[in-house]
């Protein structure tokens, strides 16, 4: 099967900045895929070369097996949901949404039942006569996502589109769309630095760094087996054992990763050949409690459940784990 | 402190300055309605409406009132094309010039007008343009084109990038999403911008003594009667009814760039 | 460019450059029109550009675009150096002959045998003042030159006022001769750098006394009515006008006689409408212009009938009036010049401009 | 759900164009920028440029005309006593205008960027803008009545009994005069009548910028409201006034009719060029009257962009 | 002990808006003392009543024990960091931060001292020179900091102060915060909507809705012991049980409150008589998966641990609890 989209060694630098820097990458068709990394990594940069925005400097992307070299936005199949909505501000939203069958020379009354289809679809039918001002951030979001359903895109990109909603309205969201990916079969092609989204949405999640994927895979495979430190803390914020602690331990000489909830602290004098930490401090989170620990000159963070003894700032505790719990990794970095 | 009060000195030094910038022009109202029409007596020995007629029935009123309407119209409209262009690719784009092509259109009004205006003039001269009313319009155009940019660039800057990407991302064209997405969304912009070039134009006297001809305008009509005058009670009616005119289109402006950061008509 | 030798179709307009008030058409007042006839009869617009100095004049003819200029004694010798003007064909001009013989052939037009322009108007600096301030009529130029209490009690100081153009110094050298012979002056446009600065010192005196120079006709009649004007050099015109308009205002020649103006209707030399220029120029001779405008502007007319034949509003005694038989009293413009005839090296107008200007800084 | 996901491109020449000057975004700039660049740039800067040439020139003293030879002549003229009075009267004016015009318009600015709301805000915007474009001459002659000795101040003075003050003032050397509309005092008002409102829109602007919570803090941390004007509004709208003073500035610079209409008869660096390119025909002398403003408002154009007062034009 | 800020029935209406509605509160010296609350609570209200931003309609706020009636902001020893900062942009760093001791008079050199320190204090040092424009958000956020802490205020009001700022550097900000506030023991009073944030860094949180405190308390009773379903849904993102559901299981006509964590899924075959429901859809967030499910008309949520076995979308299965999870409210609203 082509993949809809398949970047072959591409890069996009601005002067020296390597925004993008070779990557290789295939998104199947059909597939909920999540771009995660820090701000700056390139992932934007790499939504723009897929809707065309952007010219790579070096390598090919291809759409459904279609070079896209030199095409401009209007003649992809592709269509975005930008962080900032952009909707425009001129129209009302039954316009908004129905600017692609208009732009495609669809006739009016056509052109705005397919527009009211589509805010069915996001749940806002009846909104159409209103200005984009006078909706909330989240009906925003949906008519942003209304306006690129209607041309019914082959692939969906999506930038940080949860990013200005709050807390809740997020959540609510983040299961409608998935609901709506399921339902439509598009691919879609999800940015975010927020790494539960990520986990939570995606069938697959490319992992940024600095304009390279530093991992891709399944949110388990990158949640529970980081294959480098950087994915450790960010996806996890999980604690990276250097290799001489990890040594110590288990002899053998890599970094390990160990998520915080794995993390088990005991009575100090408890087993005096172990790891000793001191308590820097405390953070009560509600469903758990968070602990800062300075063990040697590493910085590490339990995360204790409900009713477990929480230690005081300054005391001593032993530390421990499973040793499942411990991932380890390449020696690399 | 209280937001929402403001201290008794300001309100005062405030209203005293808005009087001070009112008293004379309510000074040109009550003269034209005087019944002397030889000095300006004051306080006026009475009051006549019979000026309004007679300004009516002036058809040098007329003449330079209908060439003053021309010459601003066209160049608001050559401003307009130029000062958009400008606009468009100083906000668009981080080009190494921009900063000199800013400079470049505030030059024409950060100047004295009769630095403009003498260029121009030798400018005329040196390539054997005769005057007319096409070097009218392009001395007025020349200053007019800043009002318009700076309206355009503000509203450029407000108008966020990312709308001309949805649009090519719905499938719109360069020209389409100038037609449907650019156009409608600086038109009040260009309006206001516009009607302010207008106004600068229609009453611009320094310019145009160097780049007109034997041609009156408003303005040159109106040194002329200053000077030599007629009848003076017909200059100020002339003044009055502009300034009740262009009420309009400044009102105007100002609902349309209203809650924009900016404030029409500056940079007169 | 080759002199006309005959006069052909009317281009349909001729453009003028001239004082105001010379070129009426009925607009100021009705009955004072001596455009209209022309254009009826020639087809000729009549398009006029004043100008309120000499100085103005002879830039506008610099920079071209008009036929005709009515330049007085101090432009037209300037303009003819500088070739801004062609001779004039008299025997084009039938009415050349009418023309009053002392202005024929005077020095300020006519050079090399050439006949540069026809004759205009000429007449007197008068001494315009007010009635009420003056009860009697001032005899002295003094009025305006020294500080003096008037007859209301109070000082001509903040209530005269002075031309504004360098042409000015040369009321100041008149002023001079006469109450100063020690310093030789034999003409009021010919003066040794001693001369000059005494006459600059005058006018440094009577800056202290005048609050504005006049520059513009109808301004001086606004200062006049309503800045308590009381006495200044000026032209007959502002005084008919002001007395038209009932101000108490009357003007005299006093004793040490007046400059003055003779003007000259002169043609450009790239003239782009020369059949019609050679028409207005017999059009200023034989027409109502001469009377009517005598009267108008308070001057003499180049063409003594006019004062007699009735063809417009003057008469012998208005002629009388203006002065037509002081023509030797009056000192015609001229422009000063380096190689002066009475004393071999003068101060040149380029520093009478200069120089002026510094004196109404306060210089 | 269309088969490609790529459009083989539509035809036509506009489409084709389009896709040109996408794949070309250097072209769109050129095409953007040019006419204005070719007006602005080449006619207009053009224009400046052969002005400023010709003051390199100079000029034949009898007949006037210009002798097209490089000279230092004509600014050593420009640099003689009286002409050098003639500069620093008008730079002294221009700039006690442009003082003047500040704190005038300051309190009337900051009321409308602060206070006025709804209908009073449009009410402060009409009050600005309706005298902004009255027009100019009337207004000049407006006060040519207000001031003249048999005008309307005067009047009041009289009807007041206080011309005895009136008199005083006018009594005072250099600013005073005959009455007011020959004084120096006389072009300063008008200049400054005229001219207000150029300064009351750029500070109103620049004000209405800063935010509600700057001033909050400035009191927090302990700053009456005096000192708050003084350390923090002040300072912020500081962009603004210099926004308005290149035009109060650059306005005074260049005049040529107030000083003339109103004034003492001393000339303007205005009424200098006006008089020597018009009047006088000395295109040189004209030329380099013209450079004084232009390098004046050079620097001053400079300094303002440093300050980032172009943002609050 | 006087208060270190006492309101009594203060109210603060905006027309009909009541902003802040008859609240009564009383802050201890040296206290970390968190608002929390949903936007437009009125939570900035209070603060700026505190600050002396704004006058109450009614009632009265008093500073250690003196009334601040009509006191302006200027004469209050009490210092705010504003939720957008408010640094001067005209000013570089020192000066902003020497921006309280100059209108107190204090000379140059030793105000630049005192900033220099201050600057220490907030990890700063050697940033005096910079334009507040050249800063980071959070590098702004402590110049915000310093400038307020400078003046040695007795209390220090936060707006929001860590709102704009991305999650890894908030946690750091929230941990320095907290011990910089037990090092100065100055009052903090601090305002937030994240109830995170509120509960690890608060000693005492103050639960705000429409104007009014609807608990106050420390954060473990607002978060295991909520008063009214308002606190349990927005604190503890609790499952709010209407009273018909909790008296089938407890007898007792209340409302409970029910951490996601602490509901059970078993097999739908168990326990006949017991609560039965339908998974709507599920997320893998990295430390455990979230499933919602869809009781009779209810929406609940249960946070799975890992390792449990995930439903499947559109499962049936048996809800239960440990009769000590649910927390027991007033029958109230
Ligand atoms: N037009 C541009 N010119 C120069 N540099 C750019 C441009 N666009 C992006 N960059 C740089 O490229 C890098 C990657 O940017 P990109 O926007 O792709 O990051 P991102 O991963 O989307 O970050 P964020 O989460 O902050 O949106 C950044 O360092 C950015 O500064
Ligand atoms: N100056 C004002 N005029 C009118 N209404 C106001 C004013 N200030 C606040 N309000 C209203 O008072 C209510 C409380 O506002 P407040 O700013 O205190 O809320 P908040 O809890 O701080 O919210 P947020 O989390 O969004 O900052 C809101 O409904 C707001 O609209
Ligand atoms: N108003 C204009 C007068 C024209 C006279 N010409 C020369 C001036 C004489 N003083
Ligand atoms: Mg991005
Ligand atoms: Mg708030």
């Amino acid at each position: 099967m082509t993949a809809a989209v398949r970047f072959s060694g591409v890069s996009r630098h601005y002067g020296d900045v390597r925004a993008v820097d070779d990557v290789d990458l295939s998104i199947a068709e059909g597939e909920f895929f999540a771009m995660l990394g820090p701000s700056g990594s390139g992932k934007t940069t790499c939504l723009r070369l897929i809707a065309g925005f952007e010219q790579p400097t070096a390598g090919e992307v291809s759409i459904f097996g279609e070079s896209a070299h030199g095409v401009p936005p209007y003649r992809r199949h592709v269509n975005t949901v930008f962080q900032d909505y952009a909707l425009f501000p001129h129209l009302n939203v039954i316009d908004n949404v129905s600017y692609g069958p208009m732009i495609a020379g669809t006739p009016k009354a056509e052109r705005h039942r397919a527009a009211e289809d589509a805010l069915e679809m996001v749940a806002l039918p009846g909104y159409g006569s209103r200005k984009p001002s006078e909706l909330s951030g989240g009906q925003r979001q949906r008519v942003a996502l209304a306006r690129a359903l209607i041309n019914r895109p082959r692939v969906l990109l999506l930038d940080e589109p949860l990013g200005a909603l709050d807390l809740k309205l997020r959540e609510q969201m983040q299961e409608e769309l998935k609901a709506l990916q399921r339902k439509l079969g598009i691919t879609f092609v999800f940015v975010t630095h927020d790494q539960g989204e990520a986990l939570s949405m995606a069938d697959r999640v490319a992992v940024f760094n600095a304009g390279k994927i530093v991992q891709i895979g399944a949110p388990e495979d990158v949640y529970y087996r980081p294959e480098v430190p950087f994915v450790a803390d960010f996806v996890g914020s999980s604690n990276v054992l250097p290799p001489h602690l990890v040594a110590k331990v288990t002899g053998q000489w890599r970094h390990g990763a160990l998520r915080p909830e794995a993390v088990r602290l005991g009575d100090a004098g408890l087993g005096a050949d172990g790891l000793h930490a001191t308590v820097h401090s405390t953070a009560f989170l509600g469903a758990a409690t968070r602990v800062s620990l300075d063990l040697e000159d590493l910085s590490m963070v339990a995360l204790l459940p409900k009713g477990a003894r929480i230690p005081q700032p300054g005391e001593q505790v032993h530390v421990s784990w499973a040793a499942e719990d411990l991932h380890m990794m390449e020696a690399t970095e | 402190m209280h937001s929402d009060r403001a201290p008794l000195a300001l309100k005062i030094a405030a209203a005293a300055g808005l009087a001070f910038m009112h008293l004379p022009i309510l000074l040109i109202f009550v003269y034209a309605f005087t019944t002397e029409d030889k000095s300006y007596q004051w306080p006026p020995p009475g009051f006549t409406t019979k000026w309004i007629g007679v300004t009516w029935e002036r058809p040098d009123v007329w003449e330079a009132l209908s060439l003053s309407l021309k010459v601003a119209a066209i160049s608001t409209g050559i401003a307009l094309v130029l000062g958009t262009l400008c606009a468009a690719a100083v906000s668009r784009t981080r080009f190494f010039g921009r900063e000199v092509v800013s400079l470049l259109v505030i030059l024409p009004i950060a100047l004295p007008g009769i630095i403009t205006g003498i260029s121009l003039r030798s400018a005329f001269h040196l390539a054997d343009i005769p005057f007319s009313f096409w070097t009218i319009v392009l001395g007025h155009a020349t200053f007019c084109v800043v009002v318009v940019y700076n309206n355009a660039v503000a509203r450029f800057r407000r108008t966020s990038g990312s709308l001309i990407e949805a649009s090519m991302d719905l499938g719109a064209d360069g020209f389409q999403t100038f037609r449907y997405v650019i156009l409608p969304n600086i038109a009040t912009a260009l309006l206001a911008g516009g009607m302010l070039a207008f106004a600068l134009s229609f009453d611009e006297v320094i310019v145009t003594t160097f780049t007109a001809g034997q041609q009156q305008t408003l303005p040159i009509w109106m040194l002329e009667e200053l000077v030599r005058p007629r009848e003076r009670p017909v200059t100020n009616v002339v003044a009055m009814m502009v300034a009740l005119v262009t009420l309009l289109p400044i009102l105007g402006a100002y609902y349309l760039t209203r809650g924009t950061d900016t404030v029409a008509g500056q940079g007169k | 460019q080759e002199m006309l030798t005959e006069i052909g179709e009317g281009e349909g307009q001729v453009n003028i450059v001239a004082w105001p008030g010379y070129i009426e058409r009925g607009e100021t007042d009705a009955a004072f029109d001596w455009v209209t006839s022309f254009e009826e009869a020639t087809g000729c617009k009549v398009n006029v550009k004043t100008a309120n100095t000499s100085d103005e004049m002879v830039a506008l003819m610099n920079e071209g675009g008009f036929d005709l200029v009515t330049a007085s004694g101090d432009a037209s010798l300037r303009m003819i150096a500088g070739k801004r003007v062609q001779p004039v064909n008299i025997s084009l001009i039938p009415s050349w002959d009418s023309v009053d013989d002392r202005l024929k052939e005077a020095p300020w037009h006519y050079v090399g045998g050439m006949h540069y322009g026809t004759p205009y108007m000429w007449g007197p600096n008068v001494l315009m003042y007010n009635t009420e301030a003056f009860p009697e009529a001032p005899t002295s130029w003094s009025v305006v030159f020294e500080e003096t209490t008037l007859a209301d009690g109070e000082s001509n100081k903040g209530r005269v006022q002075a031309y504004d153009g360098p042409i000015h110094i040369a009321d100041a050298a008149n002023y001079l001769m006469f109450h100063k012979p020690e310093l030789g002056i034999t003409s009021p446009y010919e003066l040794n750098q001693e001369q000059y600065d005494a006459a600059l010192d005058l006018l440094r005196g009577q800056r202290e006394l005048v609050s504005r120079y006049w520059h513009d006709a109808f301004i001086q009649i606004d200062d006049f009515k309503n800045e308590g004007m009381v006495a200044s050099g000026s032209w007959p015109f502002q005084v008919n006008l002001l007395q038209a308009d009932g101000a108490p205002v009357a003007s005299v020649i006093p004793e040490e006689g007046a400059t003055g103006w003779a003007d000259t209707t002169m043609m450009h030399v790239d003239s782009e409408n020369p059949n019609c220029s050679y028409m207005w120029m017999e059009h200023t001779l034989s027409s109502n212009l001469q009377s009517d405008l005598s009267v108008w502007f308070g001057a003499n007319p180049s063409v003594p009938d006019a004062c007699t034949d009735g063809r417009g509003m003057q008469t012998a005694e208005g002629c009388t009036t203006n002065g037509m038989d002081d023509f030797e009293k009056i000192k015609f413009w001229q422009t000063p010049v380096s190689s002066c005839e009475s004393q071999g090296e003068c101060v040149p107008y380029y520093r009478w401009v200069s120089d002026y200007i510094g004196v109404i800084g306060g210089r | 759900m269309s088969e490609h996901a790529i459009d083989p491109g539509r035809r036509g020449i506009l489409p084709a164009l389009s896709d040109l000057l996408w794949r070309n975004p250097r072209l769109v700039i050129l095409l953007l920028l040019g006419p204005p660049a070719l007006w602005l740039g080449i006619v207009y800067l053009g224009a400046l440029f052969a002005l400023l040439a010709q003051s390199f020139f100079s000029i034949d003293e009898f007949s006037g005309l210009i002798q097209y030879e490089f000279t230092l002549k004509t600014y050593r003229e420009l640099f003689t006593p009286a002409n050098f009075d003639i500069i620093l009267r008008t730079v002294v004016m221009a700039a006690s205008v442009t003082i003047a015009a500040a704190i005038v318009a300051f309190p009337i600015a900051y009321y409308a960027a602060r206070y006025a709301r709804g209908k009073w805000k449009a009410l402060f915007y009409l009050g600005v803008m309706l005298p902004l474009w009255s027009s100019y001459l009337v207004k000049v002659y407006s006060w040519k009545l207000i001031l003249a000795k048999e005008g309307i101040l005067n009047w009041l003075f009289e009807t007041l009994h206080l011309s005895w003050l009136l008199n005083a003032y006018l009594a005072i050397p250099v600013v005073g005069g005959n009455s007011l509309s020959v004084s120096a005092t006389g072009t300063f008002l008008v200049f400054l009548y005229v001219w207000l409102p150029f300064m009351v829109l750029p500070i109103q602007a620049a004000l209405e910028r800063v935010p509600a919570s700057m001033l909050e803090a400035s009191g927090d941390l302990g700053a009456t409201p005096g000192q708050t004007f003084r350390h923090v509004l002040l300072p912020l709208a500081l962009p603004g006034v210099i926004a308005g003073s290149i035009f109060t500035f650059s306005l005074t610079l260049g005049d040529y009719i107030i000083p003339q209409i109103v004034g003492t008869s001393r000339r303007f660096i205005g009424q200098a060029v006006y008089a020597y390119q018009g009047t006088a025909g000395n295109i040189p002398l004209a030329a380099a009257f013209a450079v004084v403003p232009i390098v004046i408002m050079a620097i001053y154009l400079w300094a303002a962009k440093r300050m980032g007062a172009f943002d609050a034009l």
